[in-house]
């Protein structure tokens, strides 16, 4: 079944496979062992959502500004941004000349192009 | 408007103290819990729950000079993410519900120390017709270690807290250490 | 040693006083020993013309405070001014058990916290406050603990062994 | 397995939420609970409830004899303790009309004074956490520990003192303590260029506090604000110069006042504050006379029936003691007239509109004590 897939180019996708399998089992030990060595204490307000020492008065399920949902999205692009910056790491590997930091940069300042738009737009000015 | 006799000692409802339901550990076997003891002995995470003048001297242990980071001691605002509840202050009417919330919310083990004689037998503040403080932290919690003063000293809480480390390990930390000095003895 | 300033604005808010408050008895309290300027004893209504009088002259309230007399309360005002030539002037009414008098959170703001804490400790109840509720105590506590006839005071029995 | 409660349809579509800044909260040091409705980030009301840590000061004052007052003084506002005691035993002694020697008070003032700077100390830099810069806050406590060597020397607590007697002190200091105080001053001094670096020209700090939480003179007026929170509104009043009491007037300070009104005018406020009591420290130190530092005194002293009112300032505004005494050994009653409790009151006017992070900027500028407005 191994030599199979060598084949067949299925072979680096193996890797994530790994990966993935190790960190569930990671994440299932931990909880597990931790329900099983650690002593429990369930008072009945144990399940209440902690606000400084009094019950909560509403539930916080409700309507909120849209302003919360913009600086969200303008996260998401500072994220992505970040993420594509993982790769970046391989090509410095082969020859970190000055040309791979130009790229670098000019990647970065295309990516922040999104973020500059929004301030224009005035997206941080709560309202 | 007739003399109202306001009993002494507040109780609560009718439990004495706040019973912790607590269930042992599944896989509870010795050695196991004191591996473990010992690592929850090294950080023990106290809440930030300053009421009166003993929360200046918490803050002051906290602080510079008296340290508690090297004992791995780090405040947490949160019972969520804390250990221990010293409970640093006089304890009134308005606020005993408040501590048995944020009591039931602190997960897993947890300790409690009543620092300062408020907290331990409501200190200077108790007296035959008080009508606003409950005499003492054990009325609603079950207090591990007391450490007096009014309010104590930082070093009376450093010394309050390794008591509890002590108490924690149940000695067991010097109990080796007091074989191994026995064991030397006998081979000389 | 009053400063001439003082002395002024004292002559000022006398003569203003006994024009406004035919029925209250204005004394000039000697301040070495009473720490007032100025003392103003009248009944219940002259409170809110006093409080109006005095936030015109821009003096700002200090407290308000009660004091449970056995037949009476005496419900006590001070008044003072923030600026140069200090002058500070204690209002005081003496009200029955059960008046309720007039909350001067109206023109004094401040005085709503006041007058909640004399509410809390005494139980006398303000007309007029935008909120009456208990401040201090819990709210559900059915007791006025600075009475003198709550819990254990020099009224309600010799406290001798304090005394030792 | 998320517990969904019911959820009536009426909590959806209104977007007021009420918020519990409650009495367990990092940044309301101690326990004084903010209930806030807000909108989003932008805070609509603000309704402090109190009471939390009452302990019923006032009561225990009505049976007990005039000494036994003493300790409760001092853990009424812990922070500016040795004030506090200064206060009740000055407005006892007018009242019984004691004769205090000149020695004893110049020990009250410097006791004072150096209590004054360890209050503020440990106000500004808790506020400035609160700001989220924890430096200071290290650097604050470290200058504090040594006023409290200093004050423990000769009062022998740290925090909760009873160190004046009716007619005096009870202990005397010493060349040491002098020297120690000096030691001190000189030391702070130096470290005024830290604080200044680190936190008045922090550009983060000045954007948090530049404009936020005025409170303009009126309001203040209305409410009775005392303290470097009036100051930081541009009215000069101190009891020290406006009222002057014991021997301040023979001390040559000036009374730091800020125009703007906001947080920031508060600080400045507060820090320059400090400056002039290190000022009055030193000319005390210089001026210290010989002589006893306690008047004879009765063991149980009875003040003429009759009431006083007594102010004087402490580290938070304006505090007064108002008593009435019918002759005997017990007072009849003793009202305690707190900063911090009209203070706070003013929140309730000046924070709708803000957001939630200027909420406990404000908060922390107004500098609050909690027991002291719970008393």
């Amino acid at each position: 079944m191994f030599s199979r897939m060598l084949e067949s180019g299925l072979y680096d996708f193996f890797f994530v496979f790994i990966f993935f399998i190790i960190s569930i089992a990671l994440s299932l030990i931990m909880v597990t062992f931790n329900a099983l060595i650690g002593p429990s204490f369930m008072g009945e307000k144990r399940t209440d959502t902690y606000e400084s020492g009094m019950a909560p008065i509403k539930t916080a399920w409700m309507q909120f500004g849209a302003s919360y949902y913009l600086f969200a999205l303008i996260f998401l692009a500072f994220d992505v941004d970040v993420l594509y910056l993982f790769p970046v790491l391989l090509i410095y590997q082969r020859g970190a000349g000055f040309s791979e930091l130009i790229e670098l940069i000019l990647f970065l300042f295309l990516i922040s192009l999104a973020v500059v738009y929004a301030w224009r737009k005035g997206v941080f000015i709560w309202r | 408007m007739a003399v109202k006799e306001c009993s002494p000692v507040y109780v609560p409802h009718a439990e004495r103290s706040l019973e912790t339901k607590g269930s042992p550990a599944i896989l509870g076997f010795a050695v196991l819990q004191d591996l473990l003891n010992l690592a929850r002995v090294n950080s023990l995470w106290p809440m930030t729950f300053g009421i009166a003048c003993c929360s200046i001297e918490m803050m002051a242990a906290g602080m510079a000079r008296f340290d508690l980071d090297r004992f791995g001691i780090i405040f947490r605002s949160t019972p969520r993410q804390s250990d221990v509840m010293i409970v640093a202050g006089t304890i009134s009417h308005k606020f005993v519900p408040t501590i048995k919330t944020l009591w039931e919310q602190m997960p897993g083990p947890k300790w409690v120390i009543a620092m300062g004689n408020c907290a331990i037998s409501g200190g200077p503040f108790a007296y035959e017709g008080q009508y606003a403080i409950v005499n003492g932290a054990d009325k609603i919690l079950p207090v591990d270690i007391y450490v007096p003063g009014c309010p104590p000293r930082p070093e009376g809480l450093i010394q309050g807290l390794l008591q509890l480390q002590k108490k924690i390990t149940k000695g067991t930390i010097d109990a080796n250490r007091r074989a191994e000095k026995a064991a030397r003895r006998a081979k000389k | 040693m009053p400063t001439e300033g003082q002395k002024k604005l004292l002559e000022e808010l006398k003569n203003s006083f006994t024009r406004a408050l035919p029925e209250g008895r204005i004394t000039s309290g000697d301040y070495a020993r009473t720490g007032c300027h100025l003392e103003v004893r009248m009944s219940d209504a002259g409170m809110r013309r006093i409080a109006r009088e005095m936030k015109e002259r821009r003096f700002h309230l200090e407290t308000i405070t009660a004091v449970d007399f056995p037949d009476s309360f005496e419900l006590v005002y001070l008044y003072s001014t923030y600026y140069q030539d200090f002058c500070r002037v204690i209002a005081r009414i003496l009200i029955s058990k059960e008046a309720s008098p007039v909350s001067v959170s109206s023109i004094y703001p401040g005085a709503c916290w006041l007058e909640r804490e004399i509410y809390d400790f005494f139980g006398i109840r303000f007309t007029e406050h935008p909120d009456l509720r208990r401040i201090l105590n819990p709210d559900n506590a059915d007791y006025f603990p600075l009475l003198k006839t709550f819990g254990k005071t020099k009224l309600t029995e010799e406290i001798d062994d304090i005394l030792c | 397995m998320l517990n969904i409660k019911t959820i009536d349809d009426t909590s959806i579509n209104e977007r007021v939420y009420q918020l519990n800044l409650g009495p367990q909260h990092p940044s309301t040091h101690g326990v004084l609970h903010l209930l806030l409705k807000l909108d989003g980030e932008v805070v609509i009301s603000a309704d402090p409830i109190v009471g939390y840590s009452h302990r019923g000061h006032e009561k225990m004052a009505e049976n007990r004899i005039w000494e036994q007052f003493l300790p409760n003084t001092s853990r009424i506002d812990y922070l500016s303790g040795l004030i506090y005691n200064q206060g009740y035993c000055m407005a006892v002694e007018k009242m019984c009309g004691i004769e205090v020697p000149e020695r004893a008070e110049y020990i009250r003032v410097i006791t004072s004074e150096l209590n004054r700077i360890s209050s503020h100390l440990l106000g500004i830099m808790a506020f400035v956490m609160d700001i989220g810069a924890f430096t200071p806050f290290l650097y604050g406590w470290d200058d504090r520990e040594h006023v409290l060597d200093i004050l423990e020397r000769v009062t022998g607590s740290r925090l909760t003192y009873c160190y004046n007697r009716f007619g005096g002190v009870r202990n005397d200091i010493d060349q040491e303590f002098c020297d120690g105080t000096r030691r001190f001053i000189d030391r702070l001094r130096g470290r005024f260029k830290d604080y200044h670096n680190l936190i008045t020209e922090n550009i983060i700090f000045i954007k948090r506090t530049r404009g936020v939480g005025i409170i303009p003179e009126e309001t203040a007026l209305e409410f009775g604000v005392t303290g470097p929170s009036l100051r930081g509104s541009g009215v000069a009043y101190d009891v020290r110069k406006n009222e002057p009491y014991s021997v301040y007037p023979g001390f040559k300070f000036e009374i730091p006042v800020r125009k703007e009104g906001d947080v920031m005018a508060r600080y400045q406020v507060r820090m320059a504050e400090m400056e002039q009591s290190m000022k009055i420290i030193e000319q005390a130190l210089d001026g210290l006379p010989q002589g006893p530092i306690r008047a004879r005194v009765p063991r149980f002293i009875d003040p003429p029936a009759g009431d006083c009112y007594f102010a004087f300032e402490s580290a938070r505004g304006a505090v007064g003691y108002y008593i009435v005494s019918d002759g005997t050994r017990i007072p009849y009653r003793i009202k305690v007239r707190t900063p911090s409790f009209s203070n706070l009151f003013v929140l309730t006017r000046i924070l709708p509109g803000n957001f939630i992070a200027d909420t406990i900027a404000t908060l922390g500028s107004i500098d609050v004590v909690v027991p002291e407005i719970d008393r």
